[in-house]
């Protein structure tokens, strides 16, 4: 009893309130790197270099008044949030942050497809969010978004066959542990599975350069325009958790989940002390930089090139990647 | 020997380039250089791989390049067989000996038709070589191929070059009738031949030659019936008088001299012409079990020699008589063939090709010097002109009529011999025949060089020698720059010089024992006459009969004197008391008008043959537009009165029920169409209501009507 | 690039349109002959002080019946433009004036597009650049709008000013058939000062708001008040006001 | 127990989500009915361990095909008008009534025929080389079934391509 | 209670069908037909996975897969005729869909 | 096939309204776009929120009030405005401005323009999503915000010169911080342009959008970087030189194709080309009074004239009208280069997406309080 059911809701507890809070430093870790980016400092008000900034803005938000417009579909205005942030954290279920079994919920063996299933679940909330806006540039926008999900969530499944191929499993634990047979992190021979995921990653979380279904610019804020307070910052925590969710998933995928550079050359076993949760934190912790310094570096696509790339390039490259592996796999 | 099937394929190539480069870019010097240089290869491989053979153990050679047609599955009379044809090459003694004949030869002349043809414009002069080629690449096919099948390609190949080369010059209508003519009297023996070779297959279920001959030795001999084999041989035997031009095919041969003498040469003396010899060598075995017609090989063969002397001895044009002489001999190879001296016939082949080419190529100078000019009558004293032609024509002249120790002697004494063990009055006929070519020969060369000269003058301007090279006769030969008879260019003068050396010395292999040799080539291609495995054990049937040496010497010296009676003879009515030979003819006017027109055979066939084809041609045409139109007309006629009525019926009967059928359907339709509402869910509803009918029904059936 | 005006210009007019274009700051050197003379020919009424309409309408004592329109001083050579234009369209010209530099051409409504159509097209004036159309008001005057074209040639770098002087709905037509950009200037003159333009494709108002009464940058338009209904009948504006802000606020 | 429990409880979430899917008056309410519908389902697919189904479930049906719908809904932007014209000449009513009766027949043949339920040996096993549910699903679909899966991704591609051309604007 | 049987699953599966025949025949919003239409599939999808699982032979559930393919073709293709026919006549209802009509 | 849908059944297009509260639309404009699907079909240009009345209040306030309500007009580029009044204002009046005056004034208009052209830079590429590069362009306008600050007090409405000259001469030691700071924005270019110039996202975004031909520019009347960027040469300061620039060494920057990407090169060479003449008025700035001689009452000639200069924006052109008798012009009418620009938007957003709409609009660099006056 205790391991089939209390545990499991222990961890679930822990990890989802480990992801919101691993989400609000995100924002605050965002804030300070674009501001560093933009040679300014960031939030410094709120406790010791702003760190408080990150406890301080999610009440903001909590306490902010929950404003629903009088012609919107309210069911669905208040449940497009929920159907956005609860994909979102679902997929933490199958992503083992370490190589111990208190590191990760469960390990399925169809883990990377429930990965891919449930995030294409999150659209909904997109979607919804904007036709229950009952405005016309949230719904231009959530068709946008779903467009823009639906076309590169091809891609990325294209792309991760490849990964898929290369492990020879989808169980999430079963890529890291193939990783740590092989001795070498799939980056290095899945380079190009590697950015099509990243590439695809950022333009499925929505981030810049992807980030037209929010473009403030274009389309006043998007999907979102409509909402305030706790509502709004559910699409807010969807939205980092999503980021937490791909630079998880490209850690496990390619750079070998919790392992240690080269898990087989002995002369780097002095890295072993380093606890295997560090390792994978440590990468994520990378790449979450990676997503932050790009949105402050990369004009934004314009939409029709958006579509151009994911269904004329990406995709494309992702096919000819399944064609090579495959033909390396067999000859090998 | 492996790389035997290269023999074939280098002129192949060679033909190839010329063929489809050639005719467009290469120069005169690049072409004949291409097709020189390939048959050179070829004769050089053909020599390691005779030698090899020589050296091997066992003399027998089958080299596989891979299925042509692979295996079939068929019903033969000996249970299934499978039908495959692989491109096999067999090289043993008797192939062996053709290649040498065929590429040496075939080297020769085209070295000699490099000089020859040097008059063609360029793309003819291409083209030349290109069929010249192509020839030997089928030739040499023909010679190699193991199994029935290949060696048709190789003969149907040559029949084809031999068209072409016949009709080289096909703006001449006589030599594209020519060509036309050989081409549609070896389709009649072709026709044979394939037919045996169906037969071969139906009876044997194989194509390869030593199988079919393995499984013919086992057949009892047929000496009383005439059974399958004996049909076989006769089909096989059509397609070889066909291909070797015997009676009664005979008559495209000297036709054929329409072609440019070297052709002549290669092909319609030396090598394709002999084909028909060489492939009832090939099946010896099939053909020893068949004796009835070997005797028919024997008299045909016999018959050929004797009808063809007597023509040639009245032939004025030069090639004509070395035709007419060609067609002899090869009825002296039948002869040894149906005596079943096949050693020997493979003997006289060889003799053969080297002083009939000589002589071809010789007459071939002699016409070149004459400036295209081919009748005997207008040459004569040409030994003074062309010393080298005339010399090696001599020594062709002096083997072909016996004389020893030429080659000639050797070999057709060896079939004189073996034919009068098996039968005397062939015998008689073919030492007859001796004596008629020892006189036709030397009236050629009587004719043409001795006395004094008859042909047309030529320009004053004798001395100005390089006229004669100059670029202005590139046309029509010699027409407008004609400095006289010369002696030939020396790439003419050398194959001439070779094949008179080879002319003298050829029969030195053959040697009969009673001369104090072994016949060695008679021991060497003994091996290729006989089954593998009744090789040995009929060795002694083959013995017939055996006469002691003194006995064979005396035959010898009879035929001797027989040619040189016939060469005495010509020398007193053409050199000695030439206005004889005109008062023979006057007197024997009647005799000399036959043999003159060649017996009227073409007249003959013309009569009969072509007249009855015409002929039934027309009747059936007749036929056709009374008989077969007529029925058609009425057929109409009747079928318009027939229409008529049916139209009445189909107007007021049917037309009526099908209105009937319409209106009640229109009435009725008013019914159905409500149930049309357009509405595809009541077309749902529909199908639903089957489902329900369907559950009903088993319900009540399963738990009512239980 | 930059030598081609030098040469144009003197092709066209070298010692006045040399410095015409520098302005009157610019261009100490030269001073263009201010010609008082011309100054009191162009403006002959001009003896009431009063200088423009008080806030309050009723008593516009004397307002100025037009602006000053100087002849240009009989030295000066006229640049090449106008001598053609004079040529080709005698008729058309009402009066040519000079004042500190700038040339204007005053021409009645009817000869307007013929003249722009000249100045536009003709080769020694080529004016393909409409810089600004406006107006000034003069009520008392019969004509009370003074309508100015200001043109500029990107290739000759001259200017020139067409006025046309139109009455209160005389109709003045549009020139956005010749240069696209009069499209907004016209709605502007229409919106501020309700010239009567005729052949416009989309006159409406462009800074007020639609629907708003009167043509602010007339001089009779009251400076306080929200327009002309203001003047007319106050009960009848404020109960306006007080519907339109109803509807605002539902 | 537990797996009645689960059981019953899925068969009434599916069930009654399928009536509000139908029922519903709201196209967008009956599209995440729908959606709601097939997670259900994949739950099933689950419990009767066919856990690749059940996410191919989750990831084509919900995340593929019932997004088309939401999208072609918010494209033709429909709000609840949709059924105002009925034709005089439906049948839904004798429709619903032949549903209901099809319906209690199946479910008396299936119920008095249920005696039966012996676990049926399994017709010959696979014999597949590879262990475990998605690896022996795809050893079959890429061996035994290999042309109808062409088939089907050939239709994939006709469907695709038509599906354009219809949507297209200017056609 | 007693054990979960296949014949449970059969049921089940009959029912959702049958919900789904309603709503194809009842309703006349094409586009909920349709979603009907992808009831009745996932009906029969449960039959195949159900008695798959009991047979424990996998066939069952590789026809599902080329069920959800031809869904997916399906929805594509309908979807696509219900947009040309709304951007026609300005509705999805299907009683209004009879040009077929004689 | 026939496209042309009838109207009844077209169901295709989609009016938005972008603005007059938006953030791309710098202010409040306010665009009807007809939408089909993300395609603009029409636009339709709606204005005059900021509609103040400038041209009629100005007919009553005297001569040297009115440079204060200039200020409000571009907003970005006060100086520029109140040099184009002021030296209109002399032009009417004959006054001779000293020559130390016109090298100062010089100098403030061309920091003007840097100034502009940053707060240009930073909100098109902003528009475009390219956040950094906003924040690095105003950092280098607060500079000029400071050296601004020190001469005149003010930080955006500078009111800060006088017809006749300037009210003050610059504070001591400001030529250094000004040359000071050409440094600093010397170096900061290339900082901009290596954040876009060749970025591949930015180019797609720029180059061949809103593509106009000098023809359609000259007939549009822009005027400005977008005329210049349809490779027309045409700039006041060279055409029609006022101030000081007649004694300047500068080049006119020109483009090629006349898209996005163009005007976006031209304004960043024209950083550079403002440096340069700031440079060279500190080197050779004259001493002597920045005032020159007024009469205490601005009382000018009846008559009227029109004088242009090159703002950061265009063509900024007063037309001024005075009847001679009062302290106050008769007629002030603005020729306002963003108004005129921005007649020019219908033109290039027809036919581009939505987004594509932002980075037009961006590209114009329209201030409202300037179009509405």
């Amino acid at each position: 009893m205790i391991d089939t059911i209390v545990i499991p809701l222990l961890k679930i507890a822990v990890l989802v309130n480990g992801v919101l809070v691993a989400v609000t430093f995100t924002v605050l870790m965002e804030r300070k790197v674009i501001a560093w980016a933009q040679s300014r400092l960031g939030p410094m008000r709120v406790g010791p270099y702003g760190i408080l900034q990150a406890i301080v803005d999610p009440i903001k938000l909590i306490l902010k008044e929950d404003i629903t417009p009088a012609k919107a579909d309210k069911w669905m205005f208040t449940l497009a949030p929920i159907l956005s942030l609860v994909p979102a954290l679902v997929v933490f279920a199958v992503v083992p942050f370490g190589g111990d079994e208190l590191f990760y919920v469960t390990d399925i063996n169809v883990g990377l497809l429930f990965i891919i299933a449930v995030t294409s679940i999150g659209v909904y909330g997109i979607i919804l969010a904007g036709w229950a806006s009952n405005s016309k540039y949230p719904l231009l926008a959530s068709l946008r978004a779903s467009a823009q999900l639906i076309s590169y969530e091809i891609a990325v499944t294209m792309t991760l066959v490849s990964v898929i191929l290369t492990a020879g499993t989808l169980s999430m634990i079963g890529i890291v542990e193939a990783q740590q047979e092989a001795g070498f992190w799939f980056f290095f021979v899945q380079p190009v599975a590697f950015v099509l995921v990243l590439i695809g990653g950022l333009a499925e979380t929505n981030r810049a350069p992807f980030d037209m279904p929010e473009a403030e610019q274009e389309l006043t804020g998007g999907f979102h325009t409509e909402y305030s307070g706790m509502r709004f910052s559910m699409f807010f925590l969807a939205e980092y958790a999503n980021m937490l969710v791909i630079s998880a998933v490209v850690v496990v995928l390619f750079w070998g989940g919790w392992l240690r550079p080269f898990p087989n050359v002995a002369a780097l076993s002095f890295l072993d002390f380093i606890p295997s949760w560090v390792w994978f934190f440590g990468k994520m912790f990378g790449f979450l930089y990676l997503f932050i310094w790009i949105r402050a570096t990369l004009p934004r696509y314009r939409y029709d090139q958006l579509m151009r790339l994911g269904w004329k390039i990406l995709i494309p490259i992702a096919i000819g990647n399944i064609v090579v592996t495959a033909v390396v796999k067999v000859l090998l | 020997m492996d790389l035997i099937w290269l023999i074939p394929v280098l002129p192949g190539v060679g033909a190839a380039l010329n063929g489809i480069l050639g005719v467009r870019y290469f120069s005169k010097t690049v072409a004949a250089g291409i097709a020189c240089a390939t048959m050179g290869g070829s004769l050089l491989l053909s020599v390691f791989a005779f030698v090899q053979l020589l050296g091997a153990e066992h003399r027998e050679h089958v080299v596989s390049l891979g299925d042509w047609i692979p295996p079939i599955p068929l019903q033969t009379v000996n249970g299934l067989g499978a039908f495959e044809v692989p491109w096999a090459f067999r090289l043993d003694p008797l192939s062996g000996m053709m290649i040498l004949i065929v590429t040496g030869i075939g080297f020769l002349i085209h070295l000699y038709s490099s000089a020859y043809m040097s008059h063609e414009p360029r793309g003819g002069y291409v083209r030349f070589f290109c069929y010249l080629n192509l020839f030997c690449f089928f030739m040499l096919t023909l010679v190699l191929g193991s199994t029935f099948l290949v060696m048709f390609v190789g003969w149907e190949g040559v029949g084809l070059c031999s068209y072409l080369l016949i009709g080289f010059w096909y703006h001449k209508k006589s030599a594209a009738d020519a060509g036309k003519k050989a081409f549609v009297v070896n389709r009649v023996g072709d026709f044979g031949f394939v037919l045996g070779v169906f037969l071969i297959f139906f009876t044997f279920g194989t194509l390869d030659f030593r199988e079919v001959a393995e499984a013919a030795a086992q057949l009892p001999v047929e000496t009383a019936t005439f059974g399958v084999l004996s049909t076989i041989c006769l089909l096989l035997f059509i397609g070889a008088v066909g291909k070797s031009a015997q009676i009664p095919l005979y008559v495209w041969l000297p036709d054929a001299m329409e072609g440019p003498t070297p052709v002549s040469a290669l092909i319609h003396a030396a090598t394709m012409v002999t084909a028909g010899v060489y492939m009832v060598g090939r099946n010896a075995v099939l053909f020893s079990q068949a004796p009835m017609i070997m005797t028919t090989v024997a008299t045909v063969g016999v018959v050929t020699a004797l009808l063809a002397a007597t023509i040639g001895l009245v032939q004025t044009d030069i090639k004509k008589v070395l035709a007419y002489s060609t067609v002899s001999q090869l009825g002296y190879m039948f002869l040894a063939t149906g005596v079943g001296a096949f050693a020997a016939a493979a003997f006289h082949l060889m003799t053969h090709a080297f002083f009939k080419a000589l002589l071809f190529l010789g007459s071939g100078s002699v016409i070149h010097a004459m400036n295209d000019e081919q009748d005997m009558q207008k040459m004569g004293g040409m030994k003074l002109y062309m010393p080298v032609t005339f010399v090696t024509m001599f020594v062709g002249s002096v083997a072909i009529a016996g004389v020893p120790p030429f080659s000639g002697f050797f070999s057709k004494d060896e079939i004189l011999y073996r034919t009068f063990l098996d039968n005397k009055l062939l015998w008689g006929l073919a030492v007859l025949t001796a004596g008629m070519t020892a006189f036709y020969m030397f009236r050629l060369i009587f004719m043409t060089f001795f006395g004094e000269y008859r042909g047309p003058s030529w320009g004053s301007q004798n001395g100005d020698d390089h006229a004669a090279d100059d670029g202005g006769h590139h046309d029509d030969g010699h027409a407008h720059a004609w400095h006289g008879p010369h002696e030939s260019p020396s790439l003419m003068t050398g194959p001439l010089m070779v094949l008179a050396v080879g002319a003298c010395v050829a029969g030195f292999v053959g040697i009969p024992a009673a001369l104090g040799g072994d016949n060695a080539i008679e021991h060497f291609l003994e091996p290729a006459f006989v089954a593998e495995s009744a090789a040995h054990s009929e060795e002694g049937a083959h013995e017939v009969a055996h006469l002691s040496h003194a006995a064979e010497i005396g035959l010898m010296a009879f035929s001797v004197l027989i040619a040189a009676f016939g060469i005495a003879l010509a020398y007193h009515l053409y050199v000695r008391r030439p206005e004889r030979s005109k008062e023979l003819a006057t007197n024997w006017a009647g005799a000399h008008r036959v043999l003159t027109n060649k017996y009227y055979v073409d007249e003959a066939y013309n009569a009969t043959l072509v007249k009855g084809t015409m002929g039934g041609a027309r009747g059936l045409w007749t036929v056709d537009r009374k008989v077969v139109d007529g029925a058609v007309n009425g057929t109409g006629w009747f079928t318009r009165a027939s229409a008529w009525v049916s139209h009445v019926l189909d107007k007021y009967v049917v037309d009526g029920l099908v209105n009937l059928v319409g209106w009640v359907c229109a009435e009725g339709s008013y019914i159905f169409r409500r149930g049309q509402t357009g509405l595809i869910q009541n077309y749902a509803v529909a199908a639903l209501f089957g489902v329900f009918t369907f559950v009903t029904v088993y319900l009540v059936a399963r738990f009512v009507g239980l | 690039m930059a030598d081609e005006p030098k040469s144009d210009d003197a092709a066209t007019d070298k010692p006045p349109s040399a410095d015409t274009p520098a302005g009157a700051s610019a261009a100490d050197g030269v001073k263009p002959v201010p010609a008082t003379g011309g100054q009191e020919t162009g403006k002959p009424a001009a003896a009431p002080a009063k200088p423009k309409p008080k806030p309050k309408p009723k008593a516009p004592p004397e307002a100025p019946k037009g602006p000053s329109d100087p002849l240009p001083p009989d030295d000066l050579e006229q640049p090449a433009f106008l001598v053609s234009l004079r040529q080709a369209l005698p008729a058309a010209i009402e009066q040519v004036s000079y004042w500190v530099g700038d040339w204007t051409v005053i021409v009645p409504p009817t000869a307007l597009i013929d003249v722009l159509n000249f100045l536009k097209d003709a080769e020694e004036a080529s004016f393909d650049y409409c810089a600004d159309i406006t107006a000034s008001d003069w009520p008392p005057r019969e004509k009370r709008f003074d309508v100015i074209y200001c043109l500029y040639s990107t290739r000759r770098r001259h200017r020139v000013r067409v006025k046309v002087r139109a009455g209160e709905n005389e109709p003045v037509p549009s020139v956005t058939g010749i240069w696209p950009a009069a499209n907004w200037l016209e709605r502007e003159l229409w919106d501020m000062f309700g010239v009567n333009l005729t052949g416009h494709p989309d006159l409406r108002r462009i800074l007020m708001p639609e629907g708003w009464q009167g043509h602010p940058q007339r001089k009779d338009y009251p400076l306080e008040g929200p327009g002309e209904l203001l003047l007319e009948s106050p009960m009848e504006w404020l109960r306006l006001r007080n519907l339109s802000d109803e509807t605002e606020i539902e | 127990m537990a797996e009645t429990i689960g059981f019953y409880t899925l068969s009434v979430l599916i069930l009654g989500l399928a009536v509000l899917v139908v029922t519903a008056k709201n196209t967008v309410h009956s599209i995440l009915f729908l959606v709601m519908n097939f997670l259900c389902v994949a739950v099933l697919y689950v419990v009767l361990q066919a856990e690749f189904l059940a996410v191919i479930q989750v990831l084509v049906y919900a995340g593929g095909i019932v997004v088309l719908y939401l999208i072609v809904v918010m494209l033709v932007n429909l709000k609840g008008e949709a059924e105002a014209h009925q034709d005089p000449r439906r049948l839904s009513v004798i429709g619903l009534a032949l549903a209901g009766a099809v319906l209690l027949e199946l479910a008396g043949i299936l119920v008095y025929s249920s005696g039966s339920d012996a676990a049926v040996p399994s017709s010959e096993a696979v014999a597949s080389p590879v262990q475990g549910n998605v690896e022996e699903l795809g050893w079959l679909l890429y061996t035994d079934y290999l042309i109808p899966f062409e088939v089907a991704s050939v239709l994939l591609l006709v469907a695709m391509i038509g599906a354009i051309l219809l949507a297209r604007r200017e056609v | 209670m007693m054990e979960i049987t296949t014949v449970h699953y059969t049921v089940l599966s009959a029912a959702l069908f049958s919900i789904g025949v309603i709503g194809v025949l009842v309703r006349r919003n094409i586009i909920i037909i349709f979603m009907a239409i992808e009831l009745m599939l996932n009906a029969v999808n449960i039959n195949l996975v159900a008695h798959a699982h009991r047979l424990e032979n996998l066939v069952g559930e590789v026809f599902v897969v080329f069920v959800i393919a031809v869904a997916a073709a399906e929805a594509a293709v309908g979807l696509g005729i219900i947009l040309a026919f709304f951007r026609n006549k300005e509705t999805v209802n299907i009683d209004e869909m009879n040009v077929m009509r004689w | 096939m026939t496209t042309a849908p009838s109207p009844m059944f077209d169901t295709d297009e989609l009016v938005i309204n972008m603005g007059p509260q938006h953030p791309s639309t710098h202010g409040v404009l306010r665009l009807v776009l007809k939408l089909d699907g993300e395609k603009v079909k029409d636009v339709d240009v709606v204005m005059g929120y900021v509609h103040r009345g400038i041209e009629k209040l100005s007919e009553n306030r005297d001569w040297t009030q009115i440079i204060l309500l200039t200020d409000r007009m571009d907003y970005v580029a006060a100086a520029t405005n109140n040099l184009g009044y002021c030296e209109t204002v002399e032009k009417l009046m004959e006054i001779e401005v000293p020559r130390r005056a016109r090298y100062i004034r010089t100098i403030l208009a061309e920091l003007q323009r840097i100034a502009s052209h940053c707060l240009w830079l930073g909100t098109h590429a902003m528009d475009i999503g390219a956040m950094t590069v906003f924040l690095y362009a105003f950092r280098e306008r607060e500079l000029i915000l400071d050296l601004f600050e020190e001469y005149c007090g003010a930080r955006l409405t500078y009111n800060s010169m006088r017809v006749g000259g300037l009210p003050l001469d610059i504070p001591t030691g400001w030529d250094e911080k000004v040359r000071a700071f050409c440094d600093v924005m010397e170096a900061k270019v290339p900082e901009y342009e290596e954040l876009l110039t060749n970025n591949r996202i930015w180019l797609e975004r720029t180059r061949g959008i809103g593509v106009i031909s000098a023809e359609d520019a000259i007939g549009l009347g822009l005027c400005g970087p977008p005329l210049r960027g349809s490779a027309v040469y045409r700039d006041v300061r060279k055409d029609e030189p006022y101030a000081a620039y007649d004694e300047f060494d500068f080049e006119v920057p020109l483009g090629t194709r006349g898209d996005t990407y163009d005007r976006y090169l031209i304004r960043l060479e024209e950083f550079r080309q403002s440096i340069r003449i700031i440079r060279q008025a500190l080197d050779g700035l004259p001493e002597g009074p920045v005032m020159g001689k007024v009469p205490r009452l601005l009382k000018p000639k009846a008559g009227e004239t029109y004088h242009a200069i090159e703002s950061p924006k265009g063509e900024l052109g007063y037309f001024i009208v005075s009847d001679g008798r009062a302290t106050n012009p008769y007629r002030f009418r603005v020729r306002p280069p963003s108004f005129c620009n921005l007649q020019g938007l219908r033109p290039l957003v027809i036919g581009h997406l939505v987004a594509d709409v932002v980075a037009l609009i961006g590209t114009i660099d329209v201030v409202l309080g300037e179009v509405d006056r």
